[in-house]
């Protein structure tokens, strides 16, 4: 288990990143507070596109 | 050759040392500020200007190094406008919403 | 990419993130917003995606931060914290680790950190790195994929921009008739310091210079039509941000804005209907060798893909000083940031 | 000699971690402004080093040139916000 976390780490990053938006996205009431967790959320997903294909 | 660039990188990482210690250490807004607006361009001016010559005497001097030495020198002249104007607006910013300067608590209990 | 810079920049990131969402001021938050997309694209020009790097810097950290300032400067600065919040983060909170759960299951069978042989890598993708340099020869495969290959795509997402920046000036902008005089909280202090305006008259030429690089070489090196675009359109928020928008605004009026990105569009979709009435379909770019003087086949395409790239700079540009003049100066166009 | 830059590139990034620590105990958000700007200015420098890295310099000088305009702008503006808005510290004052 362990050598998988340090192998792609990337992917455990992407997923951190996507959580912690989604949870900004639905928790905090605040619209502009809303809006950068949106943000957070769509970065979280080009570096996962990204770290797909990097050779 | 090899000589000047390693000691123009490592001075340039020297003062951005210089520059983290005092953002950390430093007790007021002013002074930090004050801290951070020089420190930084210097250590970015020196820093660049070694990479600059590195690419010069990796290329051998060619057309496509030239290009890219320019570029670099004109990021340097960019840093060295752009960085102290914005450290001024974050000092004129701070001193309109009225910050305190730090006055040394510690002495002036001492005294009276 | 050195691993080890990517582990450091990664963890950087996530920091960055947590704390841009805790921070009860606003104002901070925006701020250190600005520092996770910086951190962000060091990460992807780590991985060598350089242009998506380019465009997350010049969005991310340029001029979405502008826009947070201006929306937080017209709006209230505190986001209260009462006690039934405590109840919906909780509960969302379960919702999120249940997800994260999941999608940790699935790790496992992503392809390893930099295979060759991912599928990623072997159907689609080879194809065009292949062909691009014979189809257009364009070294940039991503502006040529971008502008050529899924063309339509790219007029389309140019309408969105277009229909953004047009959307957003209708909600905002109040006629003089309606313009009450609300109880500004903020003190209308114009206090312009010179030395902005300085230095800002120094770097406002350069810049536009640079854009306007960054658009034309973008088949050779990263930039293209949208970076080149957004840091025009910024250049000219740094205009409107050292000096009053009343200036800028007889630099480039409220119409010309408008009129600009409608034409962005207009560019884009008029060389797609041009080649249509050339005898080749809509956006075929190849069959513009006739009217271009001496070029054959290939070069009509990349002479085609600059110009769509200037379109799209055209249109983002717009955009970007029309989002921005609605934002700050709430829909009067008078006194802006 | 390029190994010398990667080790250049890990002190660097170690100085930027330890600014990183003023943005988030930075009590005002002046202060996580300028910790910013620092980073930002660091990061034009740190895209260097990897251009020289990775041996292709001349892609990567673009994009720090683009950095450094538009670091320069986001912070343009983020203190011009204080000009207007005199309230430094928001009314509950911490943060949490």
């Amino acid at each position: 288990m362990k050598e998988l976390l340090i192998a792609n780490y990337n992917y455990v990053v992407v997923v951190l990143i996507m959580m912690i938006g989604l949870w900004g996205m639905l928790a905090l009431k605040n619209i502009i507070k809303k809006c950068i967790a949106m943000a957070i959320f769509q970065t979280g997903i080009i570096l996962f596109y990204i770290s797909n294909i990097f050779i | 050759m090899n000589i000047i660039i390693i000691v123009l990188i490592s001075l340039g990482l020297f003062f951005f040392f210089g520059t983290a210690v005092g953002m950390l250490r430093l007790p007021d807004f002013y002074t930090r500020s004050h801290a951070a607006g020089k420190g930084d361009t210097l250590s970015t001016a020196l820093i660049l200007l070694g990479c600059a010559l590195f690419i010069m005497h990796e290329g051998h001097y060619s057309g496509a190094s030239i290009l890219v030495f320019l570029k670099l020198m004109s990021i340097i002249v960019f840093v060295f406008i752009g960085s102290p104007t914005a450290s001024h607006a974050f000092i004129d910013a701070g001193y309109e919403t009225g910050e305190k300067q730090w006055s040394n608590k510690k002495q002036a209990k001492k005294k009276p | 990419m050195i691993w080890q810079f990517d582990v450091i920049l990664l963890t950087l990131v996530l920091v960055c993130a947590v704390i841009s969402l805790s921070i009860r001021d606003l104002m901070a938050s925006a701020i250190v917003f600005g520092a996770y997309s910086f951190l962000m694209c060091l990460v992807w020009t780590g991985m060598g995606a350089v242009d998506v790097a380019f465009t997350e810097a010049a969005v991310g950290a340029g001029v979405s931060t502008v826009f947070f300032v201006a929306t937080i400067y017209r709006t209230t600065r505190q986001s209260n914290y009462k006690r039934k919040d405590l109840f919906i983060r909780s509960f969302s909170a379960v919702v999120v680790s249940v997800v994260a759960l999941a999608l940790f299951a699935v790790i496992a069978d992503f392809p390893y950190w930099g295979d060759p042989f991912s599928p990623v890598n072997d159907y689609v993708g080879s194809y065009y790195i292949t062909h691009t340099m014979a189809h257009s020869n364009v070294p940039n495969v991503v502006t040529s994929v971008l502008a050529d290959y899924r063309g339509f795509d790219t007029m389309f997402e140019t309408c969105v921009v277009f229909v953004a920046c047009i959307g957003i000036y209708a909600i905002l902008r109040r006629r003089k008739k309606q313009a009450k005089a609300e109880d500004t909280a903020v003190k209308h202090v114009a206090h312009d310091s010179l030395i902005i305006r300085v230095a800002s008259q120094i770097m406002v030429p350069f810049m536009q210079l640079f854009a306007l690089y960054v658009v034309a070489h973008g088949h050779h090196s990263p930039g293209g039509g949208f970076q080149g675009g957004v840091v025009l359109g910024a250049s000219v928020i740094l205009l409107a941000l050292a000096f009053n928008v009343k200036t800028t605004l007889k630099y480039l009026s409220e119409k010309s804005m408008i009129a600009y990105s409608a034409i962005g569009v207009l560019i884009f979709a008029g060389t797609g209907l041009l080649c249509m009435f050339l005898g080749g379909n809509f956006l075929d770019y190849s069959v513009l060798s006739q009217i271009l003087p001496y070029t054959d086949e290939v070069m009509a395409r990349s002479h085609a893909m600059l110009i769509v790239e200037i379109g799209v700079a055209l249109t983002v540009m717009s955009a970007m000083y029309g989002i921005y003049l609605s934002l700050a100066t709430d829909g009067h166009f008078d006194q802006g940031l | 000699m390029i190994e010398l830059f990667k080790l250049f590139g890990f002190i660097l990034l170690a100085l930027i971690a330890l600014v990183f620590i003023r943005a988030i105990k930075g009590p005002t958000a002046i202060d996580r402004l300028i910790c910013v700007n620092i980073i930002g200015t660091k990061s034009i420098v740190l895209l260097v080093f990897m251009g020289i890295i990775f041996k292709r310099l001349d892609m990567f000088v673009d994009i720090a040139i683009g950095y450094g305009l538009l670091n320069f702008i986001a912070s343009i503006a983020a203190a011009k916000f204080y000009q207007h808005n005199k309230t430094l510290r928001p009314e509950s004052g911490d943060d949490s």
